[in-house]
């Protein structure tokens, strides 16, 4: 999979990218940044009906829960593209991908399966969260969160960008990261028939001459890998040359603050990750 | 330029490519519908299209930068082309225009009057039926291809009719290396003279002689009189010249009598079929 | 040594009598020997039983590593481009996305001319990707189909239209995306739509005119033999396409074709039964269009394993005894051997992890296992939707007897949904679908399996599960190409890699061939949109 | 040979030490004597003078007849035309899919490690451009991007992420971005493209590290500001700043061409020579105030932009050690002017051109009778894509020979009446006539032509099928590689133009374009030559 990172990113440029081509109703908002909800409201559709229609017409390529399949996962589509751009590109389709139009459901049925899939995709961001996201934000600046991670173009650059983290994360999710980052790793969205892949992946890989180097796992095929090592910086390795080549499942560049958080603080800034909903700069 | 016999073709397949499919569909009825033609729209119409359109389809429409867009209302149809200017062309240079309806529809009605221009006048001499029967007389099938039946040496004449002038067929039998047909303006690049004859002598002394169907600057594939084709690479080749004039089409000047002449060109003229072929059957 | 000499020579030979005079016309008994001119790549598959094996040794185990790409060619309009060349005395003949044919100065990879077909308003491709596999060549027109289910006749020198015809409704989601396959004046041709639950069928025209010759429907009407294998309800019965191409027995005059899925995919409930004649392999009198005997591979199929792989021919000795055989890695995860004259099953066992089947019977049929059925919460199964293999095209070396597949070695949940069963209306899909395991938990692998057992003779591991089809060559080879893009040699009897390029491509799906001009051989590598020409320097 | 140890040792230290994280940062002194790093390909044009010049020498004459690709990249996306000029640092390049997605390659493999796109509006407006981008600028941590949409966007080299962006215009009135950024110290300067709707020029500087504007230079003048007067009273209107510009770090002076004024092809609204359109404007980038201008077409009614990247050398005239700089322009001449001072020190045409009878002292044209756009069309060589566009030029400072990829083709231009009322800018295009009906394919050709850089006299010329849209590379081993309009990337001897090597990239006309960049760098020893041709980057080695 060459740039794994990217998958996500390309899943959404697909969308996106016909939006560019494609024409839409002026009820867009020609200036929406991802993450921001678009200016046109929500169509008011039925999910029930929508499961029905999606089942018959989507699940085939988007996998039945919409995490992806033969086509990207779209479960957040609506929430970063909005109601009407996804309405749309069920209509209308996606110019050159396999994303074909199915205008003949009709803007009722579009509006349904776009209900339904919101339903998929919001099923953890719907909790609440205890917890002052103001507080949140102190102890995530002495945490040393910054020097991994970036919010609106300031941070580090090893870990993941959390600058609109909260529209795509729900509390419990990101709770239990925060206390075992290694588990359930983020995923790229699945694009084609490969199954979603895992970020932040570590790698151990040894050189035949014994050089050692460990780090995530940026980009692979099945023949070379490029991994990003703690430093930040990018090593590309042929994979004829290595003597072993071992993920690291579990583990993670990223500590537990299991102990070091007291559960209030925890909550603290979980709120204020929650409160991360922004648009990049 | 490789693929040169292949241009005009290729110009078409980039607009029936390029157009959302729904404006192809609307050829049918395209044909019924008549541009608004008072003169005074047509220079509104002038004046829209020399502002907006002529730099990338010439001034009369003939194709530059963007391909030859003189049929298209008969092709596409007035919505067809009302939706081009609007919406744009997806994946191509041609962008959504800004311009009200009144523009657009002179901008139409001046295209179409340029059409017209190229649409010949059916002959008032001769008989089709006659004509038929001197074009089977005289073995032009044998290079000739009508509705799938015929040789592949000479250009396809199911059309003919609507792409040629009377005068022009005319003068094409009695001198066919006079005026060979071009290739619609392509990009950059201007015009290319199809069925070039060229003369290859080759480092070994062999000559090929031939119909330019490709040619790049290191490569030239040429089409000899039995139809087969030599690919050629120009440093294997000791000389490489054109034939200007030269066909291998006779002259019908002496073996055609003037009455023999008018009935052949009106049957050419009488082949007009635009429907694709296939779905006439 | 001495053979590399006398097909080279023997090649020489030939390319002065054809490759100088690009012939160009191809009159049946050159498809019927086309093993003999190893330069050219005549059809869908290399020849009729659909070996792909190359009798070139030019490239070879001891010079492969130098391999380079020669020239590139890419198409206009960016697609996921599936085609498996055609090549004849220099040309060679593709298809690009969806449905438009280009022919190429094999050399040079430069454009020779291209048809494009005026497609509908809308196209409906549901379940299926809008592009195509080939083209098929006979005396001097190259033949097409076309996504909106056209059959089209082009003149090979100009591509002008000879002859088109409709062969099916695009509206009620029929499809054409496979090549199709010529035999003596007759042109075949299957069509896909299965997700929509379109009723399969496989039609024969006449080469010169498109007269349509006859239609084999792979599923009984009410009433007929086979009717009672889809329960009392037969109204609304799909399914069973014949998507992808099949394989040829000149000798036997049999057609050899896969069907694939019923519908709906992953709800079996409306129509208990075996479901005949779906992910079956049919034996056709290609004379007449009837069936002269089957094989089901998957009865009542809920995982959407169509059995549309590509039925590989060859004769060999089993127990002693030579026998004419027909060979197929199925996307149930299941290798076959049948007996091609009577439809006898000979041999069969997994080659990819399968967990739906405790094996198979006696005859051939699989036993079932409890509980493998798509549910509403996901069962999870192996293999995934995806099947062990899909319709990429495996190989068969008659030198090393080795069977060679991409495999893919991945599960997934599967998921029962409600059916719409409205076959009058607008395409559907068969209620339900999968979501697949992580591609971490994953892999594919080219493998080569004993022709006759299926047994594992070896591997190569990949990154992910390919799209890419095998060829085989007498020069010791079997070449193949990754998800990612790298396209790569390995040594056809120990799975060594010998030779890889990175292509790189959006959607790699690619039918690579080779071939020769004027006693060079070419290798053709599609990833993506590029068709790239790779040889020696 | 001492260099290239140098050079290797210096890679290995970049790639294999755990402690490369240094050399992976880009501080400006580091663009600043790019000349010594030639394994990297620091900016668009390969340093501030814009030589497009390699002092690699892997790749040689006698072996280039070995030069195979090592890799290809596939853009992710349809798109426009590719027209970029990858930077390549310390073994990572990146590349531009159009129109503005932004990928990091390991520059061995191609692998892609991170892409960036921005979410565009539904409706890019690109009258008179193409939805491309030509290129990013590195400086530190950071990759620019000017998107399509007008927007400035300074990426984290590292992921990709979004460290600050900004709006230079608005698209919905045709302002767009299609160049590729200038990073000098701690600014980013570009202008954007637009003229075709008669939006105003302008250059912006930008602070690398915010993203706060420091200055703006409009290219043409307010009403009654000095300049004006040269309009006539007409609406003053174009002279967009749409390509990169050079820069001399000594002189502290940025060199960047203007655009063609509106409309295009009937001037008889601006009567006048209407500065400072089809100029060029030498800029201090501290202050953003223009130190001279030199206008290269008066009253340009071709379209005949003057944004040609001009090339910054030194050489002694008559015995003096001048600081000139030199370009072919899109009008048909060849120009040098003393970067200095802006005078005109030399100018001759580079093709055909029958507008001008030459270049009178100052080097202004004497412009003949009958060459503007006439009510019936008027041929006129060169054609309105010019002696040469925005394809940018070579210069091999070893054998001080400028190289441009000429194109020899004449057109029909025409004016049509212009609209009573004053124009609504980016209510369309505004073109006034049109300049693009070609004479026939087979009466033109492109030329990659090699000049002598002082005189502009003609070394020799490689003949191609058509006027190409490829810009040459030139390489300290005497290499000059190109690529012609059919898809043949090639390699001539640069002292002699004979073809050493060519290789079948496929993109062409007829099917994608082939409008690229082509760079060269190396890694770990090895040395690489990038080409893009339609949907494909191609990165070239030695077996």
């Amino acid at each position: 999979m060459s740039a794994i990172r990217s998958c996500l990113i390309v899943a959404l440029v697909f969308a996106l990218g016909s939006l560019a081509r494609n024409t839409l109703p002026a009820s867009q908002d020609p200036q929406r940044r991802p993450g921001t909800q678009s200016a046109a409201p929500p169509i008011v559709g039925d999910p029930d009906k929508g499961r029905d229609l999606f089942q018959a017409n989507c699940s085939g390529c988007h996998g039945i829960d919409a995490g992806g399949g033969d086509g990207p996962d779209i479960q957040q589509a609506p929430a970063s593209l909005g109601d009407a751009t996804v309405a749309n590109i069920i209509r209308r389709g996606v110019p050159d991908t396999p994303m074909v139009g199915f205008f003949s459901i009709g803007d009722a049925g579009a509006a349904d399966i776009v209900a339904y899939i919101r339903k998929l995709g919001s099923t953890m961001s719907s909790e609440t969260t205890k917890g002052d996201p103001r507080k949140g934000e102190e102890i995530y600046n002495s945490s040393g969160c910054p020097a991994c991670h970036m919010i609106a173009g300031q941070g580090g650059e090893i870990g993941p960008e959390l600058t609109s983290i909260g529209a795509k994360r729900g509390p419990s999710n990101l709770h239990q990261r925060l206390i075992d980052p290694g588990v359930n790793l983020p995923k790229e969205g699945n694009v084609g028939d490969r199954g979603k892949w895992t970020l932040y992946l570590l790698y151990r890989a040894v050189t035949n001459d014994g050089h050692v180097t460990e780090g995530i796992r940026m980009g692979e095929d099945s023949f070379s890998i490029v991994l990003k090592d703690v430093n930040g910086n990018f090593h590309a390795l042929y994979k004829p040359n290595l003597r072993s080549l071992e993920k690291e499942p579990l583990k993670s560049l990223m500590p537990s603050f299991k102990d070091t958080l007291s559960s209030a603080e925890m909550d603290d800034l979980v709120a204020y990750l929650v409160s991360l909903k922004g648009a990049t700069p | 330029m490789s693929a040169i016999r292949s241009l005009a073709v290729a110009t078409l397949i980039l607009v029936l490519c390029g157009l959302p499919h729904s404006l192809l569909a609307a050829s049918p009825n395209g044909k019924q519908q008549a541009g608004p033609g008072a003169q005074a729209d047509l220079d509104v119409g002038r004046q829209a299209y020399v502002a907006n359109c002529s730099r990338c389809h010439g001034l009369y429409a003939t194709g530059g930068d963007g391909p030859n867009i003189q049929r298209a209302p008969i092709t596409l149809g007035n919505d067809g082309v009302i939706k081009i200017i609007k919406n744009g062309v997806p994946g191509t240079m041609m962008t959504a225009f800004n311009l009200d309806d009144t523009q657009i529809g002179a901008i139409i009605a001046y295209i179409r009057s340029l059409g017209r221009r190229n649409e010949p006048p059916m002959p008032t001499r001769g008989d089709k039926v006659k004509g038929q029967t001197v074009y089977d007389g005289n073995g032009c099938a044998g290079c000739h291809t009508i509705d799938g039946q015929g040789g592949s040496l000479g250009p396809e004449l199911t059309q003919i009719g609507s792409l040629r002038q009377p005068d022009m067929l005319r003068q094409t039998l009695l001198d066919p290396g006079n005026a060979l047909p071009t290739t619609a303006p392509n990009r950059d690049r201007g015009k290319w003279v199809l069925y070039t004859i060229f003369r290859a002598v080759q480092r070994d002394g062999k000559v090929v002689e031939g119909m330019r169907v490709s040619e790049s600057t290191f490569a030239i594939v040429l089409e000899d009189a039995k139809s087969n084709f030599h690919s050629l690479s120009k440093a294997n080749l000791r000389s490489l010249e054109k034939e200007p004039r030269k066909t291998y089409m006779p002259s019908f000047k002496d073996t055609l009598s003037a009455a023999q002449l008018d009935d052949i060109v009106a049957y050419l003229s009488s082949l007009r079929d635009l429907s694709d072929t296939r779905n006439a059957q | 040594m001495k053979a590399s000499k006398y097909v080279l020579t023997f090649l020489i030979a030939f390319l002065t009598i054809h490759a100088r005079s690009f012939a160009q016309n191809v009159p049946y008994v050159r498809l019927l020997h086309a093993d003999g001119e190893p330069q050219n790549w005549l059809m869908y598959g290399g020849n009729f039983q659909s070996q792909r094996f190359s009798r070139l040794k030019q490239i070879n185990r001891e010079n492969v590593h130098t391999l380079r790409p020669v020239w590139i060619y890419q198409p206009p309009k960016p697609g996921m481009d599936e085609a498996s060349p055609v090549v004849v005395d220099g040309i060679m003949y593709i298809t690009e996305t969806p449905s438009t044919v280009t022919a190429l100065d094999a050399r040079y990879g430069t454009r020779i001319w291209s048809w494009s077909p005026v497609l509908p308003e809308h196209v409906y491709t549901i379940g299926l990707h809008p592009t195509n596999r080939g083209v098929a060549i006979l005396d001097s027109t190259v033949y097409v189909g076309t996504i909106d289910a056209h059959l089209v006749a082009l003149d090979a020198k100009t591509g002008a239209v000879k002859w088109s015809v409709l062969v099916a409704d695009n509206k009620r989601n029929y499809a054409i995306a496979s090549a199709p396959r010529v035999i003596n004046g007759k042109v075949i041709i299957g069509i896909g739509g299965g997700e929509a639950g379109v009723k399969g069928f496989l039609d024969a025209y006449d080469a010169k005119t498109g007269a349509r010759l006859w239609r084999l429907w792979t599923i009984p009407n009410p009433g007929e033999p086979g009717s009672e294998t889809w329960g009392p309800d037969m109204t609304g019965t799909g399914g069973a396409t014949t998507w992808v191409t099949g394989s040829y027995d000149p000798d036997l005059n049999l057609l050899y074709w896969g069907t694939g899925n019923p519908a709906p995919d992953w709800n079996g409930k409306g129509r208990p039964g075996d479901n005949l004649y779906s992910c079956s392999l049919l034996a056709i009198d290609p004379d007449v269009g009837k069936m002269k005997w089957y094989f089901q591979y998957t009865p009542h199929d809920t995982h959407d394993w169509d059995s549309s792989q590509v039925p590989v021919l060859f004769d060999d000795n089993v127990n002693g005894k030579p026998r004419k055989l027909v060979a197929m890695a199925n996307r149930n995860g299941f290798y076959y051997v049948l007996d091609r004259v009577t439809g006898e099953f000979l041999a069969g066992m997994p080659y990819v992890k399968q967990t739906w089947a405790k094996g198979l019977d006696a005859k051939g049929h699989p036993i079932m296992l409890e509980n493998t059925e798509p549910s509403a919460a996901g069962q999870l199964i192996y293999p995934s939707v995806m099947g062990g293999t899909d319709w990429s095209s495996p190989s068969y070396s008659p030198e090393t007897k080795l069977f060679y597949v991409t495999a893919h070695e991945m599960g997934a949940y599967f998921k029962e949904g409600q059916p719409k069963l409205d076959f009058s209306g607008p395409p559907n899909f068969g209620g339900g679908g999968q979501s697949a395991l992580s591609g971490d938990d994953a892999y594919g692998a080219i493998r080569a399996l004993d022709s006759l057992t299926g047994k594992l003779k070896w591997e190569y591991r990949l990154v992910a599960p390919a799209w890419v089809s095998t060829f085989s060559t007498a020069g010791g080879l079997v070449f193949s190409g990754s998800d990612e893009g790298n396209f790569f040699a390995l040594d056809a009897s120990t799975g060594k890699l010998l030779w890889q390029f990175r292509i790189d491509g959006a959607n790699v799906r690619t039918n690579p061939i080779t071939y020769a001009v004027d006693g060079k051989q070419y290798v053709i590598g599609i990833a993506g949109n590029d068709f790239v020409g790779f040889a020696l320097p | 040979m001492k260099a290239a140890k140098f050079f290797l040792s210096l890679l290995l230290f970049c790639l294999c030490s755990p402690s490369k994280a240094s050399a992976q940062d880009v501080p400006y002194k580091r663009l600043l004597h790019s000349d010594t790093e030639p394994q990297n390909w620091f900016m668009y044009g390969g340093d501030y003078q814009s030589k497009r010049f390699s002092f690699l020498k892997q790749i040689t004459p006698q072996n280039v007849v070995n030069l195979r690709p090592a890799w290809i990249y596939q853009r992710s996306r349809p798109g426009e035309m590719i027209e970029d000029s990858p930077v390549v640092v310390d073994g990572i390049m990146y590349i531009v899919e159009p129109p503005s997605t932004v990928t990091a390659l390991d520059a061995r493999t191609g692998l892609a490690i991170w892409s960036w796109t921005p979410a565009l509006p539904r409706v890019v407006k690109v009258d008179g451009y193409h939805a491309t981008s030509r290129g990013v600028a590195v400086l530190d941590d950071m990759v620019y991007i000017g998107t399509i949409d007008c927007h400035l966007v300074a990426l984290d080299r590292k992921t990709g992420a979004v460290r600050w962006s900004v709006t230079l215009g608005d698209n919905k009135i045709n302002y767009g971005l299609t160049a590729a950024p200038m990073a000098i110290d701690g600014k980013i300067i570009i202008g954007p493209s637009g003229s075709e709707d008669g939006v105003r020029g302008f250059i912006d500087a930008y602070d690398a590290k915010t993203g706060k504007r420091l200055w703006r230079l409009y290219t043409v003048p307010d009403p009654g500001e000095p300049g004006s007067e040269t309009w006539g009273g007409g609406q003053i209107l174009g002279g967009a700043a749409w390509n990169k510009g050079s820069y001399d770090p000594e002189l502290n002076l940025i060199y960047w061409g203007t655009g063609n004024p509106a409309p295009d092809y009937n001037g008889d609204g601006r009567p006048g020579d209407d500065l400072y359109t089809c100029s060029l404007l030498a800029i201090n980038p501290d202050t953003g105030k223009v130190k001279w201008y030199f206008q290269y077409t008066p009253h340009d009614t071709h379209d005949w932009d003057g944004t040609q990247v001009p090339v910054l050398f030194n050489a002694s005239l008559d015995g003096k050690p001048r600081k000139l700089l030199s370009v072919a322009n899109r009008n048909g001449f060849y120009y040098v002017l003393d970067r200095v001072t802006g005078e005109f020190v030399a100018g001759v045409p580079f093709v055909k051109e029958t507008y001008a009878k030459g270049l009178d002292a100052k080097g202004r044209p004497i412009v003949l009778p009958n060459t503007d756009p006439g009510t019936e069309p008027v041929l006129v060589y060169p054609s309105n894509n010019g002696g040469v566009d925005w394809v940018s030029p070579a210069y091999n400072p070893l054998s001080k020979t400028f190289f441009v990829n000429a194109r020899e083709m004449g057109a029909y231009f025409a004016k049509s009446k212009l609209p009573d009322k004053p124009l609504v800018v980016g209510t369309g295009m505004v073109m006034g006539g049109r300049g693009n009906s070609y004479l026939s394919g087979d009466d033109s050709y492109g030329a990659i032509r090699a000049l002598d850089v002082t005189t502009g006299k003609r070394k020799w010329e490689f003949k191609m099928q058509a006027p190409s849209w490829v810009a040459p590379l030139a390489t300290a081993s005497n290499l000059l590689f190109s690529a012609d309009d059919e898809g043949d990337f090639f390699a001539l001897d640069s002292n002699t133009g004979k073809v050493l090597w060519h290789f079948r990239t496929g993109g062409s006309f007829i099917s994608s374009d082939t409008r690229s960049s082509p760079i060269t760098y190396e890694v770990n020893g090895k040395q690489y030559v990038e080409a893009a041709d339609g949907d494909t980057f191609i990165a070239f080695a030695l077996p």
